[in-house]
């Protein structure tokens, strides 16, 4: 957790409980089990995608390495699929995937968010305030899926549609979070300081005001990773997902047709590694999310 | 600091009996019968598309045509269990009267069919179906305004068709080569022969509609068929459709002999207990349309819902005993039959030869180059994999688009188009100078879903096996089949995989294919333009079904294969299951939809449930 | 009478969310979505085909023009037929629409009670057992993939290889019997999975309102639990209970459950909608997203009117 | 002032679970308030008081925190041994509560009449009419104009000294033997604060109950009270009559307190003078005194064991090394 403000010149300092802030919010994790338990488990799921990136692994996921459906063996530990290529491998390809499109998803969306979030608190009231609570507000209105499946339509073949449709979604909450915390920053002495001695506006944001918003976005990033890997899933079921390669939600959807027929490997691969990294995420971002709400001191 | 308790108990009772009560209650459900259906017979079939329009002049899916042939009229259908299909006479009194030029046909209809009762006609009451609705119903594909589907089939062929729709389809005025003789004769003159005239009177863009429906519809008329057929449509949504039988219609007694009842291969479906019946056998006809195998596969085996389905590829071997002949394990066959279906039409692909780098090219070597990556590709490609992936390896393998279901099928034809030859592609390759570096990116173009998907990283490994670097082997995934459509309309795409169904049982619909002229926008599109075989086609098109034709369109099949331009092709095989107690030789072909009014239920004792108002 | 000036003044000022929203989605679903032409053409079209097909399509018009026409057609709310069936869009609409709500609302309604209920008792046993098995199993629904909770639903409560207890799929529905049977295992799905996002939302609701100042308050004054919960907290608790409520409404109706729909074969407006935007049918989308915008906007208005009914403090000026 | 106390607290120790291990935010205490008395008690925050005061009425939020020793006598029945629903008889009835945020402490959503007449019934047994009559008697009471109008208000229309009035009216309305107040004015402004005050003052007369008033404030302490306690850290650190707690303070800490109140006759504009150092944390406690380590008396045997509470002259104070110079004896 190395996400601390940068130092910062010393005119409008920000002020000293983030340090605390964080050091506590370390102290206060470290002593969450659950929480720990489940950074280790999203740091396996991590170095597994980060071996299939560096091609230590699962670089056979394409090939036909068997027959059709075959039962798990010493050589295929989760036997092969009907063209007879190896499930072990494509799930834990799909490791890869996940991690691309939820990292991809949650850093972008997550910045975005901070980006207008920002701009519109510190000018709330404004034209710009008025102009992205427009757009926020029209964004939410759209049905979720339907407006993904439609820019994923819109955007048609390009393979990373799914990411845009989920970016321009899901930067909504983390915009309106930020916003009411900038509003509330803005009143600060230090950037009442900083204004009083002519630092520029959009230096007083980025540089001063968001950094300290920076816990809110911790926490909102780790919720839009699940909630990414948890739609790729879906759209890749509806076929307006994962263009290019494999991913748990192409596997699930290839098994809706092989399980009754009693092949539950690629369902079975795809589900419990999906559930595993979800639920460890989930479980992570309520510990990061206890950890750093002040509330929560006295807490059991 | 937040927590505190209220110590006493009771302040929670109200949230634990919600949650008892919900619980409860979830356990209550059951599955009750319909009572207003009580003592009907009802028939439940399914269909793995949803139909979209129900007017004629757009029935351009098997889904839509199966619909649409079943509530209207066409001149002519398909004899119920005669295979290969032959034709027989429908609204149709007898098969047409040519004219020895080939270029006149004669049709006269049946008297005293009508149209069914509807708000459309004076007093509601249908009135009597005439030439002159036909006429009608054809010129209708040449009317924008109806956006229909169908009009290549006469396009260019009918006597003075095309100038009548230049002149704005104006339905006052007489076209020259498609006229009602009398109120039951209809003549139709052609430009040139056109053997296939009376398979297309078949097809449900031919059935005949009441002018008076149309008018009063408008678009809904699409959603509301008003014909003359065996049913009536009781609902239509995206789900399902109910059918109920036409009591006007000319139900006859059946005659499985004159439909062509083979009982060496057909008697295990019990057919012959409708034999000298009166139709109808059934009181409703549900159709449901189920996209998804599991559901369909699922909702089949329940028992009370849908009574036939096709065999999920999954379940092949778990269900079948045998492939060849398919036999069901015995504890499926206590409940079920089965019988495999091998499909008129197939599947190929196809380089566009619009491409470059894959196709026609300026420079003769190059050119030549081309032709051996094509030739390599095809011999990469691994059909008999294919058929054991995904069609049971029931389907038929055959080389060249002449496919076993048209009489002008040739078994002896060398099956080296299709007998995959690893080595041998590599050899082409390196003769020919093609490496991995140099080698052109090949784009494979699909439909969303998982099958394609699957079909394509089947095709994927094999060119990997040939030297086809992995990352140079691409998959472009399009929304709809619209937009795949129309990627291949555009000449967008340097590689179709496609699929398709024969419109009439002559390998003239499958030439047409590859014919020049057809070049995108039309249905040729691997844009093929051979002068040789076009001229090839132009001959035999207009030529009667004769030896010296058939000689013609094996030539054009050769052509095809040593130019390298198709990897091509099978024919899946299809198979029906359906519940024992339904009486049926059902057919899954576009062609193949005119069973559905010989449907029957089985008493159970050998012979078919009678309606209940007859047997006490 | 303020009730009735409020509520033009929220309709004007929704004005903007309802062009924002119309505007986007028709950028996106209609003018840059699938193009119809060549569903409608047969397998072997011409290019004057082709031409003739476009031009019925509007596809040859500019953008704003098809906006103009598409802002006329959402005043006079007459949207004409759909493109694929012919059927008009409001017949298509007044058919899905129910079907959608009837499959939605049980499913909705027990998700949201049993999360109250739930909620409380982990709020009310907070940091104890109950809560923490209550928690955990949140947890453990939270991370399942919606998609296999139907997979698997259909598989236990509607297969032969199941309970066999409902149909596979479907909407034939002439009963309340018709109707439990077809509604059940969707209902269980949708349950399930939204349970355990229902059961964190209202616990965090009732602990943040056990925490509050005037529930110390009524504590020191001697009031008793039962009406301390049912009357002082949740009368507090009901405005993000509401907001969370009504702003469901539009998604009900419009999407439904797309998954549902699409696995269980029902014939809603999700599914509906769904196939429109994947086949371009300019008029269902032209409808349904002008219905959504326009639901929004009442759901708006009717929400602060709820608001104000239960917190004196929100102003209807 | 009688010879029994209405209340009597003896060794109350209250104890919080926390994850890091049990913490005694309240470690020891005793103390009696007597009928028609004010008592003070006075320290910084997170010293126990507020703690104390919520543990009289039986609010310590359970879990984490309870009442880990000790007893608290009211007019001989000990509060600490009687179940929720006898709890609930007492609180609002012979105990009442006002509370340190006006704004935050009346439900926003219920008007004030329901809110009072509500406690009204339940302690008195009046119909709602009668209660109605009754809460309008004591707003009036209280100081609010046109109280029957103002009774159906809601909180928000109110400013926030005439919330702390309606809560005192509350707390008031069922004629409770003791009122414990918490902090009653720190949110308050000046102006109010002192009407406040007063008002409490004029209604303690009035009613003849008892008060305990929880604050950091010395100055109102001075104003109100007879007698004070200094808390420190969950201890006692002096308890005296107001007098001689503010002329001669004997605890260090008491001193210190004392020290950092800004005093108007001094006309330079000096920096004050804090108590320098942090409060330590409850789950280290030092071995000896409390404040040893922020003390400038202190010496070895202050950091060796910890300072009982013991009597000397007119205080009680837990300090080895008091200001002044008379000899120590232990209390009685």
């Amino acid at each position: 957790m190395n996400a601390q403000p940068p130092a910062s010149d010393t005119i409008a300092a920000p002020p000293e409980r983030r340090e605390s802030l964080w050091t506590k919010a370390a102290y206060k994790f470290r002593r969450d089990r659950v929480g720990v338990w489940s950074l280790a488990v999203v740091l396996v799921y991590m170095a597994i995608a980060l071996g299939v990136v560096f091609g230590w692994w699962a670089t056979s996921w394409a090939e036909l390495e068997g027959g059709k459906w075959e039962p798990p063996s010493a050589e295929h530990w989760f036997g092969t699929n009907i063209i007879g290529q190896d499930i072990f491998d494509r799930a834990i390809y799909s490791t890869r995937t996940s991690f691309e499109v939820g990292l991809v998803v949650a850093i972008l969306a997550t910045a975005l968010g901070a980006v207008l979030g920002a701009l519109a608190g510190f000018f709330s009231g404004s034209w710009t305030d008025e102009i992205i609570l427009w757009f926020m507000g029209v964004l939410d209105s759209i049905p979720f899926i339907l407006f993904v499946a439609a820019i994923a339509y819109s955007l048609g073949d390009t393979p990373y549609a799914m990411h845009v449709a989920m970016i321009s979604t899901f930067w909504i909450t983390a915009g309106r979070l930020v916003r009411g915390e900038v509003i509330k920053l803005r009143g600060q002495e230090y950037v009442e300081a900083a204004h009083a001695i002519g630092v520029p506006e959009l230096t007083i944001i980025f540089r001063h005001v968001l950094p300290n918003t920076s816990h809110i976005l911790l926490v909102q990033a780790t919720i839009t990773f699940v909630a990414a890997i948890k739609s790729e899933v879906i759209l890749s079921f509806l076929g307006i997902g994962v263009k290019d390669g494999m991913s748990w939600g192409l596997m699930i959807a290839e098994s809706t047709q092989e399980v009754l027929a009693g092949f539950f490997n690629n369902f079975l691969a795809a589900s419990v590694l999906l559930f595993g990294l979800v639920m460890a995420f989930n479980l992570f971002s309520d510990a990061l999310q206890d950890a750093l709400d002040p509330r929560t001191v006295a807490e059991s | 600091m937040a927590g505190f308790s209220l110590r006493t108990n009771y302040c929670v009772w109200p949230a634990w009996v919600v949650l008892v009560l919900l619980l409860a209650g979830c356990g209550g459900g059951s599955d009750q019968p319909d009572p207003s259906l009580e003592g009907l017979r009802v028939y439940r079939h399914s269909t793995e598309g949803t139909p979209t329009s129900l007017d004629p002049v757009q029935a351009a899916t098997k889904y839509s045509n199966l619909l649409v042939i079943n509530t209207y009229d066409t001149l002519y259908s398909y004899r119920y269990l005669a295979r290969p299909y032959e034709l027989k006479p429908n609204l149709a009194a007898s098969l047409p009267e040519i004219s020895a030029d080939g270029l006149t046909y004669t049709i006269r209809l049946r008297k005293g069919v009508r149209f069914i009762d509807d708000p459309a006609f004076p007093n509601a009451e249908g009135r009597e179906v005439v030439a002159k609705d036909v006429v009608y119903s054809l010129q209708r594909h040449f009317d924008p305004a109806t956006r229909p589907q169908g009009a290549w089939l006469w396009q260019g062929k009918i006597v003075g068709i095309d100038d009548w729709k230049e002149a704005g389809s104006d339905y006052s005025q007489p076209v020259e080569g498609l006229r009602a003789l009398d109120s039951h004769t209809l003549q139709i003159k052609l430009v040139k022969p056109f053997p296939q005239l009376a398979y297309t009177l078949a097809q449900g863009y031919a059935a005949v509609v009441p002018r008076e429906a149309v008018e009063k519809y408008g678009r809904e008329f699409a959603l509301q068929p008003v014909g003359s057929g065996p049913f009536r449509l009781e609902s239509f949504d995206t789900a399902r459709a109910v059918l109920v039988p036409n009591p006007d219609y000319r139900w006859a007694p059946v005659d499985i002999y004159a439909e062509g009842y083979d009982p060496d291969t057909q008697s295990f479906s019990g057919i012959e207990a409708i034999h000298g019946q009166l139709p109808p056998f059934v009181d409703r006809f549900e159709l449901a349309f189920v996209q998804d195998t599991s559901a369909r596969w699922n909702s089949f085996t329940k028992g009370n819902e849908i009574q036939i389905a096709s065999l999920p590829v999954e379940l092949a071997d778990s269900v079948l005993q045998s492939k060849q002949p398919v036999v069901l394990q015995p504890e499926y066959a206590a409940r079920y039959h089965v019988k495999s279906d091998i499909e008129a039409g197939f599947v190929y692909q196809s380089f566009n030869m619009d491409f470059p780098e894959f196709g026609y090219h300026p420079d003769p070597i190059q050119a030549e180059r081309n032709h051996a990556l094509r030739c390599a590709v095809v011999k990469s490609f691994d059909w008999e994999a294919r058929n054991e992936s995904f069609y049971f390896g029931l389907g038929a393998v055959f080389p060249g688009i002449i496919p076993p279901v048209v009489p002008e099928f040739d078994p002896e034809l060398s099956r080296d188009s299709v007998t995959r030859d690893v080595a041998g592609a590599r050899q082409l390759l390196i003769d020919n100078g093609w490496n991995a570096d140099n080698l052109p990116e090949l784009l494979y173009g699909s439909t969303g879903g998982v099958r394609p998907r699957q079909f394509f990283e089947q095709f994927r490994a094999w060119l990997v096996e040939i030297g086809y670097p992995k990352k140079k082997v691409k998959l472009k995934q399009f929304a709809s089949f619209g937009d795949l459509n129309k990627q291949w309309r555009e000449s967008r795409l340097p590689y179709i995989a496609v699929g398709w169904g024969l419109d009439y049982p002559d390998a003239e619909n499958t030439l047409q294919l590859f014919y020049g002229p057809n070049a995108a926008p039309g249905s040729n599109s691997s844009n093929y333009n051979n002068p040789e075989y076009n001229a090839l086609y132009e001959q035999a098109a207009v030529m009667q079904p004769s030896p010296e034709r058939t000689r013609i369109y094996r030539r054009m099949n050769q052509i095809l294969i040593d130019d390298c331009v198709s990897i091509t092709g099978l024919s899946r095989t299809a198979i029906p299951i359906w519940h024992r107690e339904v009486i049926v030789y059902p057919s899954s072909q576009i062609i193949g939809g005119y069973y559905w009014p010989y449907i029957a239920l089985s008493d159970g004792a050998g012979g078919i449930r009678q309606a209940q108002t007859e047997s006490p | 009478m303020e009730l009735l000036q409020f509520s033009v003044r929220k309709l004007i000022a929704g004005v903007p969310l309802v062009i924002g929203v119309t505007l986007i989605s028709f950028l996106l679903m209609v003018y840059f979505g699938p193009d119809k032409t060549f569903d409608l053409l047969g397998k072997n079209p011409t290019a004057e085909q082709i031409a003739e097909v476009r031009e019925q399509l509007g596809y040859n018009k500019p953008f704003l023009v098809r906006y103009g026409e598409y802002v006329r057609e959402l005043v006079t709310f007459n949207f004409g037929a759909s493109e694929s069936t012919g059927e008009p869009v409001t017949s298509l609409l007044a058919r899905t629409i129910p079907v959608s709500v009837a499959l939605a609302l049980p499913g909705f309604i027990l998700g949201n009670l049993l999360g109250v209920a739930l909620g409380l008792l982990a709020a009310y046993y907070r940091g104890g057992l109950a809560d923490k098995f209550i928690m955990g199993s949140a947890a453990i629904g939270m991370s399942i993939s919606f998609l296999i909770v139907i997979i698997a639903f259909q598989i236990i409560f509607s297969s032969s290889f199941g309970l066999n207890l409902f149909p596979v799929r479907g909407w034939d529905v002439n009963s309340i019997g018709d109707y439990v049977s077809y509604v059940t295992v969707p209902t269980l799905a949708t349950v399930f999975v939204a349970l355990g996002y229902n059961t964190r939302f209202y616990r965090s609701v009732i602990v943040e309102e056990m925490s509050r100042d005037h529930v110390r308050t009524a504590r020191a004054f001697g009031v008793p639990p039962a009406p301390l919960f049912y009357k002082l907290i949740l009368k507090n608790a009901l405005i993000p209970i509401i907001t969370r409520i009504m702003f469901s409404i539009p998604v009900i109706i419009i999407s439904g459950s797309l998954l549902l729909e699409q696995y269980f074969g029902i014939p809603g407006v999700g599914k509906a909608t769904y196939d429109a935007i994947v086949t371009g049918d300019q008029p269902v989308l032209k409808a349904v997203v002008a219905l959504t915008a326009i639901l929004l906007v009442i759901v708006q208005l009717l929400t602060d009117i709820l608001y104000r009914a239960v917190d004196p403090r929100v102003s209807l000026k | 002032m009688t010879a029994t106390p209405l209340l009597k607290v003896t060794d109350l120790a209250i104890e919080f679970s926390t994850p890091q291990g049990r913490v005694r935010a309240v470690d020891g205490i005793s103390f009696d308030v007597y009928e028609n008395e004010t008592l003070g008690i006075v320290g910084e925050s997170g010293c126990g008081k507020t703690v104390t005061g919520l543990s009289l009425l039986g609010l310590i939020p359970s879990p984490p925190g309870r009442i880990a020793a000790g007893s608290i006598e009211l007019a001989g029945r000990n509060l600490a041994k009687l179940d929720e629903a006898a709890m609930r008889e007492v609180r609002g009835g012979e105990i009442s509560m006002i509370f340190q945020e006006p704004m935050t402490a009346l439900n926003p959503v219920f008007t004030v009449a329901s809110q009072m007449t509500d406690v009204i019934i339940r302690h008195k047994g009046l119909t709602r009419a009668q209660a109605r009559r009754e809460a309008i008697d004591m707003l009036g009471k209280v100081g609010i104009p046109a109280p029957a109008r103002r009774l159906d208000d809601y909180p928000h229309q109110m400013s926030g000294g005439m919330r702390q009035r309606v809560m005192i009216a509350m707390a008031l309305a069922c004629g409770p033997k003791l009122l414990v107040a918490d902090e009653p004015t720190t949110a308050l402004d000046v102006t109010t604060q002192a009407q406040v005050i007063e008002l409490i003052g004029q209604l303690q007369r009035e009613f003849r109950m008892a008060v305990i008033l929880i604050t950091h404030d010395l100055g109102v302490v001075a104003e109100t009270c007879q007698r004070a306690l200094v808390m420190y850290c969950g201890r006692i650190a002096e308890q005296a009559q107001i007098e001689p707690l503010f002329r001669s303070p004997r605890h260090p800490y008491t001193h210190g307190l004392l020290d950092s109140i800004p005093r108007i006759r001094d006309q330079r504009l000096t920096q004050l003078p804090t108590i320098a150092g942090r409060v330590p944390d409850l789950l280290n406690l030092p071995p000896g005194c409390r404040f040893a380590d922020r003390c400038t008396r202190a010496q070895e045997d202050c950091r060796t064991a910890e300072p009982e509470l013991t009597q000397a002259g007119q205080s009680a104070f837990a300090c080895y090394h008091p200001i002044g110079h008379q000899p120590a004896e232990p209390v009685a």
